[in-house]
Parts: C-alpha cells; structure tokens; sequence
C-alpha cells in the first residue's frame, strides 16, 4: 500500500509544481510546459485513485486509466494548440516589427529549418 | 521497507527533481528537454502502477510527440522575450510559491485521507466484459462503457486540427503545413526514415491489434505510426499534405466518423446510442478502432506539423 | 537449473548497470560534446545490450525474449542515429557547450 | 457492491433519443463540413441549423409531459459504468437559449462569413465552429456524468478559442493564448476535483453522486477545486483577465457567441454541481463569498464599462458585470435548513442567464454592424448613427432595455424573482446589489444610446452597406430577450407565483424609471468623456453643482481601473484562483 502513498504524495507535489511554474514564469511556452507538469499529477492522482481501487483480478481500476487516456489526448491537443498560436503570435508581431521599422530582421521561417 | 517500495521512493524523487528543474532551470530549450525526461520517467510510475496502458500512452505523448512538439517549439521560439509577460516580483513569487505549498499539501492530505478499502469498478468492468467479447478492461470502458467520451475526444481533436489551421495566413490556406524539410539523402537521417518505418508501421499495427486483449489501442498504435510518418517527413523523404486535400479530410475525419455512424445505428437498429449487438460487437469495435488508429496517426502528425505556411502554388 | 539462470542475470545486469552508470558519469563530466557522445553510446549500446542478455534468461516464452531483443536492436538504432546527427550538428558548430 | 442505482434512472424515458440527436447532429455537421470543404461548409451549416433547431424545440416541448427529467443511457449501460444524459426543466431552459442563439447568429453571420474564392478561411473555420460550440453546449447541458462534462467543456474552449483569433492579428493571437491557457489552468483544477471524487465514491455520474456524497474533507476540497476551477472559466472576478480582449476581439458573430453563450457552459456545471450534487455542503459562507465576488464584479465591470472608448470593449465589460449578477441567486436559495433549495432564486438566476444570452448576443450583433457601418466602433465618434443605420441602434437599445430589467423583460422577471427570494431570506444586501446592478447596466446602456442619438459633428458617412437581414436578427433577438418574462416559466423552472406583469400600473412604470434615471446620473458621475447629455444648458447648471462630487466619482472609477490593471496581469490572476479554491475549501470545511 505504502507505494501508492508513494506516488500519491508525488502527484500533489507535481501539482504543486506545475502550479508555481503556470503562475510564475513568465514565458508562455514555460507555461505551457508548467501546465503538462500540472496535468501530469493531476492524471497521476487517477492513477492513484485507480491503483487504490484494485479489485476483481485487476491491478488498477479500469475506468480512472481510461479517464486518464482520454485526459492525455485532450492535454496533447490543447498543447499542439497553444504552441500554434504561440508560434503564429511569434511570426506576426515579427513581420509587424519589420514593417514598422523597415530593417531586415530574423525571418521567422528561417529560424525552423 | 521492502526494496519495491524503496524503488519507488527513488523513482518518486527522481521524478520530482525533473520536475523541479524544468519549473526553475532559466533556459527554455533545457526546460523542455527535462520535460521530455519527466514524461519518460512518469511513464515508468504508471508501470509502477500496473497501468500499462496509461504507461504506453503517457510515453508516446509525454516523452515523445510532446516531446517533439515542445522542442520544436523552443527551437523555433530561440528568442521570443517580446512575448513574455513581465517578471513577477520576488514577493509575488513567494506568495505564489506559498499558496502552490499549501494547495500540493492540501492535495496530500486528501490523498492519505481517500477511504480504504477504495470504492471500485473495477468488478462492474470485469462483470460486463461479456457485452465485447474484448478481454482488455480498458478498451472496453473506452469503446463501450464511456464510449461517448471517446468520441467526444476524437471531436476534440479535430477541433484542435481546425484551431491550428485557423491560424493559417489567408494565403496560404489550403497548403501545405510547416517548412519543407531538406536532408542529405545519404545522411544517417534518411538512413533511419528509410530503415525503420516498416518496423515502426507493423509494431503500430500490432499494439492497435493487442489492445482488444492486452495493453494497447488505437491510440498508442497510431501514435507510433504518427512518428513514423513525422520521421519520414523530417528526413525530407516525403512531404506535408495539402490540407485542402480531399482525402486528407477524409482521414481526419474517418474514426469519429464512423464511431458516429456505428453509434447511430445501434440507435436506430440496436439497443442505444453506440450500443452494440454482443455477436458483433468485437468486430465493430475493431473496425472503429482500425479508422481511428488511421484518423489519430494523421491527426497527431498534422497537429505536430503546425499551421499551413506553403500555399498551394509552387 | 533455475539457479544457473538467476546467477546469469544478476551477472549481466549489474554489468549492465555499471556501463550506465559509467555513461551517465561520463557524460556529466566529460569535457565537450563529442566526448559526451562517445561514454553515452557506452551506457546505451553496452549497457542496454548487457541489460537485455541478462533479462533473457527470465524470459517466459521465446516471443517475449524476441521482443527484448527487438528492444535492443532499436535501442541501437536509434542511438546511433542520434549520436551521429548531434556529432554532425557539434561538428558544424551549432552547439558550442 | 455498490448500491444500485435510483429508480428514477434506470431506464431511457421514451422521447430520450433525442438527447443523443441533440449532440450527434451538430457533431455530424462538423465532420461533414470539413469533409466536403471550403464551398459546401455554410450549406451545411444552414441544413443543420433548422435540424436542430427542431429537436430542441421537441425536447422542450417533451420535457412538461414528462414525469421526472428526460433521460437517456448511453449504450444501454446504467450508471455508473456507463454514462446517462438527463434533460430537466433547467437544461431545457438553457438549450432553447442556446438554440435561439445560434440560430440567430447563422442568420447574421450568412452574409459576412460567406465564402469567396479570395478568402476561404475565416468563413470554414467559423461555420464549422458554430457548430462545435452547439455540439459542445448541448453535451453540458445534457451529461450527467462529470467527466463527460470535461470533455464537452474542453470542446468549448477549443471551439471558442479561435474564433477569437480569425483575423490572425497579434493582439487577438495574444488574447487567444491568454484566453487559452487560463482557460485549461481552470479545467485541470476542475479535473483534480473529479478525480478526487471519483476516489471517494467510484461514481461521476450527477445524480448517484449526490446520494453517495457527504460532508467529508476530500470532497469538500474536490468540490472548491472544481467551483474554482469553473469559475475561471465562466470570467468571474477577480479571475476576468481574458474576457474583455476575447470577447471585444472576435468577429461580431463570434462575440455574440461568447458572451452570450460560452460562459454559461461553465456557468450551468457550477449549477449543477452546487444545486444537484451536493445542495447540503456548501453552508451559508461559501454562497455569501459567491455573490460577493458577484458583487465586486457588476461594480468593476460596470465602471469599468463606463469607462471604455470603444464600443465593443463596453459590451464586453457588461459581460463582465453581468456575469457577477448570475451569481446572485446562490445565497438566496440558501434555506434555513442549511441545503440550497432549487426555488425561485434559482429560476431567476437561470433566466437572467437566458436573458443575459439573447439580449447580449443582440448587442454585439448590433456592435457589429454599426462597425461594419463606421468602419470603427469609437462611442463619442456614435452621433447620428440612428439615422443612418436605426436598426442596428434599435436592436441594441432594445438589448439595452432588456438587460436594465424593463417590464418585460427576462430580466426583469429574474429581478423580481431574486428579490423575492432576498426578502424571504431576510438578506437585503443582495437586494441593495440587485438594485444597483440594474442602475449600473441603465448607465452603460443610456450612455451607448446617448451619443448614438446626438446630432453628428460631421455627416456620417458609411464605409460598407447596412447588413440588413442580420440586423433584423439582432432585433428579432433583443425582442426575444425583452419578451421573455411573459412566458409561462412554470413547467420547466421552479417559479414561485408572482402577480403577471402589470404594464400600466404606476408601481411598475416608477420600477422601470428608476433605474434609468439612476442610469442617467451615474453615466454623468462616472464616465470621464464629454457627455452629449451635458449640452443642453440645464445639464450644464446641475453639473456645475456637481462638478466636485463629479471629480471625486472619476478617481473612483480610475482607482477601479488601475485595481482592475493589477488583476488583469496574469500572475494576480493566477494567483487569486488558488487563493479562492483555498478559500472555498476552507469556507465549506468550516460549514460542515
């Protein structure tokens, strides 16, 4: 029992974490990784919840893992689509900084390669 | 203390240190990277935690396509300061780190405070698997039991391919995705995008297969086929597709689809919404899965591959 | 029989063991990338490879032991690309720590 | 083993197909649109608009005939393996609202998000999103699991998310991500509750919870977790930093959409969760913190509103405002035995919710096309735009007059609902507060409608043409919005008897003109741009008199704005949001 306690103890201390990070740092792609932190204990608690709740010949309770699948696919696409605006965000305000100042600065499509 | 629960304990701090290091280490491209770690090592607490299903998952998103995605991201973003919010004083900063303390605290103790024996359903699970014919409790709470969260999910990423392409400049909406990747056709990248894709495609397809019965499913299978595709890709051996491409839309599109499709039926013909009749429900949930394996492979490659840059003409 | 097995395997993983642990040492404190590369292929190659020998023995049916050694081999694979493209990226100048 | 569950759902109820039919169409419109592509999507859209619209309209109508709530179990597998999705009187409410809405917006949005070869993306993306919002708004409305709620809530947001940002400027792109990453900061806390709950019952459905649930520690912090966490999501204050960039930085359709339609998602789950999940826990403190934020958010959002230059930005700071008075009801259905009581307040507060969607999306259609008109949307640049463009300012007075509460409004019958409830309760403070909220929304709205009815400095010259059908949208939508407290309530929401609305009476006539009048005052007070009401020579005597009181008004309203700077930066923000899931944990804890 002692190791889900374990990993209980793990999740609250990630949540912890990812909730300092969101808070605190001021970059937004810091964020959105402080946010998967955050996510990631909070799908672990469920993990934990399941574990605790190992029953029928079963190691972990189904339910919670197929609540933390879906809760993963949301989490990745809600990424993809934050980085996305990131990126957009980061091309435009570039070329309206090149317009206004009319000098040749980085070309945002070139820094990807 | 048993060594099991030693291993775990290391396993535990190895993972908190991670996670420490990506909240405070001052460059992005370093967070990421122990980001990327983090999710690796998470992977192996959800063994820890006899969910290997969860385990392949958090891997292949955690570790890996997140990986990707966020390394990409901070290469590209080298030196986007202009987009940072002001640096919050140091009295905020401690007040935030206080009230993060408290909340992870709070968390813990309702965590050691949760009832024992736990309430469960795993028995329930176990009790109607009879319903799929499918001996992976998993699955069958995912395509059966909870099948309307599924489908809602696989909604949610095509919403979330459609957020990306909204971003597109109007020109070049309906081209094709991110840059044009150049390789040296003799380089060791080619090497490996020649070399380990059929590898890759048949070990996606197997763990698609497996899911019915063992740890595994669409959604792990098609994200190992995504980044056999992204690979490819990467190594400038194919390209991204035009996205107004009517058989591009076809695949996104296809495992919701016919989730949907199948749902209706059992409405019309059937017991409920995306019931299923027991003689075929293994059948039918296989088939949904196979397109969906098809849809979350072009989905996670296109949401990884970003927003149309190219327009259709050369 | 079964003793012969498990003496095999403590053997070969704590060999494995000790390559990693050398790799990580190495590249913790190895001076330039190239160095770097060169104890992280150790711990990868050797150790994995040591590892896997002597998971083997414990294997329960020759399709899991085929996986393991499936492991391996991508493991291998993958390492060896890797190194190569950051040795070429280090050599090129793009990483100067 | 687990308790089986209650009679009541054991069963799918005859007309409970339509439930499925109420998501699966709008999901199947999106899937279809962004198969057949860029020319077919608004076909498409138009097809599934009057569908929907038809199924809405027969739950509605199936849902007075009915004994218990609509219901329907998914796959046939009872809660709490499987998922159940249940319509009663207040889902109802709110899905008609919503079908309205949308419908409304279809029409509006026809002629501007028509699709040209030059410009494909903004029409595919916003159809198919219309869509998705309804999908997803139908799926809250009906789940009644709480994880099914996440999942349909995330779908809102990520349909919500770039509709803010289609015209791809940086502002808006920032807006978005803001809006985006506070967004999923309040569902992950929503998702730790859940969790929890989950640990402690094994159960997420609605209604076997609230058997199973009780007044333990672990669910008391699941449930401030959660409320929390919705709370960021529904824009209450002090956690608004990303409402007013969003919603004012839209396209007019979508404004129209967000305002008036996406907050209530979260805001029907709080709903759900503190009146049907667990009425007994809360305790008296918690519901007096609610309305007090509430409270602090129709006085920030009002001055603040009064405040604006441009017109959208006001409408999106009455968002703000009115958001707060939705939050009202929660002491005012506290009873004396200790349980939140699914009676008058709670019907005033659902159709203030309902009153608030019409009459707001109206606004912003309206705000849409006099920009569409001018070319901007400056409120002092407003003179003499009724004459040229007197539908759009008509469908937006009419919006206005709806919201201040005017007999008979929707509103207005909330109000008399809600204080009702405040004088049963014997809580006058929330009667002061709804009172003033009505005086507030009078002076943003008379403002708007002041300069609209000024003479213009210079002829006004129009940039685009008068979009004709959609302004009748948005007039036909205030008209709804103003008409809806003549409708009988009584079979879908726990309307308590009220005597009918009594249009000549002299009571009523001084109800409605007080407000206006107390409007007209505090517009004076607080706006600090020149007044078209101060150019007659009367005004500008009485002024005079109160020029010193006028300038101690105007540091208020811009110490409101300077506060309203702190809390709009995002480490502030984030940081009250821990504070209040602390805060409501604490509050229940001590309650039970």
């Amino acid at each position: 029992m002692s190791g889900v306690t374990v990993f209980g103890l793990c999740a609250a201390a990630a949540v912890g974490l990812g909730l300092y990070g969101l808070i605190t740092n001021p970059q937004p792609l810091r964020k959105i990784i402080a946010f998967n932190l955050l996510g990631s204990g909070v799908f672990l608690l469920f993990g934990v919840v399941g574990r605790r709740g190992a029953a029928a010949g079963m190691g972990n309770d189904p339910v919670p893992q197929a609540l933390v699948i879906t809760g993963v696919v949301v989490a990745f696409s809600a990424t993809a689509l934050a980085i996305a605006l990131l990126l957009r965000l980061f091309q435009t305000s570039a070329s309206v900084a090149r317009s206004g100042r009319a000098s040749p600065g980085d070309d945002p499509d070139q820094v990807g390669g | 203390m048993s060594i099991e629960t030693v291993i775990e304990i290391v396993l535990a701090a190895v993972v908190l240190t991670l996670g420490v290091w990506t909240i405070v280490v001052p460059e992005t491209f370093s967070a990421t990277v122990g980001f990327v770690a983090y999710g690796l090592l998470v992977a192996l607490i959800w063994v820890r935690l006899d969910a290997a299903d969860v385990a392949l998952t958090e891997a292949a998103i955690g570790g890996g396509l997140g990986g990707v995605l966020l390394l990409g991201a901070a290469a590209r973003l080298r030196d986007a300061d202009m987009m940072a919010d002001a640096r919050p004083g140091k009295l905020l900063r401690a007040g935030a780190a206080a009230l993060s303390v408290l909340t992870a605290a709070v968390l813990a103790g309702v965590v050691l405070l949760l009832p024992d024996p736990a309430p469960t359903l795993a028995p329930a699970a176990v009790a109607n698997a009879w319903a799929t014919g499918l001996s992976n409790p998993v699955t069958n709470v995912l395509m059966a039991f909870r099948a309307m969260d599924t489908m809602l999910e696989k909604v949610v990423l095509l919403l979330a391919i459609i957020g990306v392409w909204s971003l597109a400049p109007d020109s070049a909406w309906g081209g094709r995705p991110g840059p044009r990747h150049q390789a040296d056709p003799r380089g060791v990248l080619a090497f490996l995008a020649r070399l380990l894709p059929p590898v890759g495609i048949v070990i996606g397809i197997y763990i698609l297969w497996t899911g019915s019965d063992h740890p595994g499913g669409a959604f792990q299978g098609g994200a190992i086929l995504a980044s056999m595709w992204l690979l490819a890709i990467m190594a400038g051996l194919a390209d991204t597709p035009l996205v107004s491409h009517r058989s591009v839309r076809f695949i996104l599109v296809a495992g919701p689809g016919l989730f949907l499709l199948v749902g209706l039926a059992g409405l019309l013909f059937g017991a409920a919404f995306l019931s299923y009749p027991p003689a075929l429900a293994k059948p039918l949930i296989l088939g949904i899965e196979i397109a969906m394996t098809l849809t979350i492979a072009a989905t996670l490659g296109l949401l990884l591959a970003g927003a149309p840059e190219r327009s259709t003409e050369p | 029989m079964s003793l012969a097995r498990d003496v095999m395997t403590i053997a070969a993983v704590s060999a494995g063991a000790f390559f990693f642990l050398a790799g990580t040492v190495g590249l913790l404190r190895f001076p330039d990338t190239l160095t770097r590369l060169h104890a992280l292929t150790k711990a990868d190659n050797l150790g994995l490879g040591l590892v896997v020998l002597g998971l083997l023995p414990q294997a329960a049916s020759l399709r899991d032991g085929l996986k393991l050694v499936g492991i391996w081999l991508l493991g291998l694979l993958a390492g060896a690309t890797v190194s190569q493209l950051i040795a070429r990226a280090a050599r090129h100048g793009q990483l100067n720590r | 083993m687990l308790p089986p569950a209650p009679a009541l759902d054991a069963a799918t109820t005859p007309s409970g197909f339509l439930l499925v039919l109420s998501i699966a169409i709008p999901i199947a419109g999106v899937l279809l649109a962004f198969v057949l592509g860029d020319r077919y999507v608004r076909l498409v859209a138009f097809a599934m608009v009057p569908l929907e619209l038809a199924i809405t309209v027969t739950i509605v109508a199936a849902v007075p005939h009915s004994t218990g709530p609509l219901v329907y179990l998914l796959g046939a597998w009872p809660p709490p393996l499987g998922v159940a999705l249940r319509v009663d009187g207040l889902a109802a409410v709110m899905l008609a609202a919503t079908a309205v809405v949308i419908s409304a917006v279809a029409v509006y949005a026809g002629a501007e998000f028509s699709v040209t070869t030059t410009k494909a993306r903004a029409p595919f993306v916003f159809w198919i999103l219309l869509l998705a919002v309804w999908a997803a708004l139908n799926a809250i409305f009906v789940g009644g699991d709480l994880f099914t709620l996440y999942v349909a809530l995330e779908l809102l947001t990520f349909a919500a998310v770039p509709l803010v940002s289609l015209d791809g400027r940086p502002e808006t792109l920032r807006a978005a991500i803001r809006y985006l990453l506070f967004a999923l900061l309040g569902s992950v806390l929503y998702l730790l509750g859940t969790a929890l709950l989950y640990g402690l019952h094994a159960t997420l459905d609605i209604v076997l919870l609230s058997h199973r649930i009780g007044a333990e520690p672990a669910s008391l912090v699941a449930a401030a977790l959660m409320t929390s966490g919705l709370l960021a999501k529904t824009a209450l204050f002090p956690l608004h930093l990303w409402l007013p960039p969003a919603h004012a930085g839209a396209p007019a359709a979508g404004s129209a959409i967000l305002s008036g339609l996406v907050v209530k998602g979260s805001f029907f789950i709080i709903v759900r969760l503190w009146f049907q999940v667990m009425p007994g826990l809360p305790g008296f403190a918690a519901t007096q913190l609610l309305a007090a934020l509430g409270a602090a958010a129709i006085v920030f959002g009002s001055v603040l509103a009064l405040r604006q230059e441009r017109l959208k930005l006001l409408i999106a700071y009455s968002t703000l405002a009115q958001i707060g008075y939705l939050f009202l009801m929660f002491p005012l259905a506290f009873n004396g035995s200790g349980h939140l009581e699914s009676g008058g307040a709670l019907a005033g507060g659902l159709l203030q919710a309902a009153s608030h969607a019409t009459a707001k999306a109206a606004m912003f259609m309206a705000a849409g096309s006099i920009y569409a008109g001018l070319g901007h949307d400056r409120i002092t640049g407003l003179g003499g735009i009724a004459r040229v463009l007197p539908l759009s300012v008509l469908a937006f007075a009419f919006a206005g007059i709806a919201l201040i509460g005017v007999q008979p409004s929707g509103a207005s019958l909330a109000k008399d609902l809600l204080l009702q409830a405040a004088t049963e309760r014997q809580q006058w403070w929330w009667a002061v507060v709804l009172q003033a909220g009505g005086v507030f929304t009078a002076a943003y709205v008379l403002l708007v409608l002041a300069h609209a009815l000024a003479p213009p400095d210079k002829p006004v010259v129009l940039t685009g043409p008068a979009p004709r059908l959609g302004d009748v949208a948005a007039l036909v939508l205030a008209l709804c919005s103003l008409l809806l407290g003549l409708v009988p309530w009584e079979p879908y929401l726990p309307v308590p008897y009220i005597s009918p609305p009594d249009l000549s009476g002299l009571g009523t006539l001084s109800k409605s003109l007080l407000p206006v009048l107390g409007g007209v005052v505090l517009a004076i007070l607080l706006s600090p741009r020149p007044h078209p009401f101060a150019s007659s020579v009367r005004w500008k005597v009485a002024i005079g008199m109160l020029n010193r009181f006028r300038r101690g008004c105007c540091a208020f309203s811009s110490y409101v704005e300077r506060g309203n700077g702190v809390l709009c930066e995002w480490p502030a923000a984030s940081t009250c949001l821990l504070m209040l899931a602390l805060l409501f944990s604490v509050l229940m804890l001590v309650a039970a």
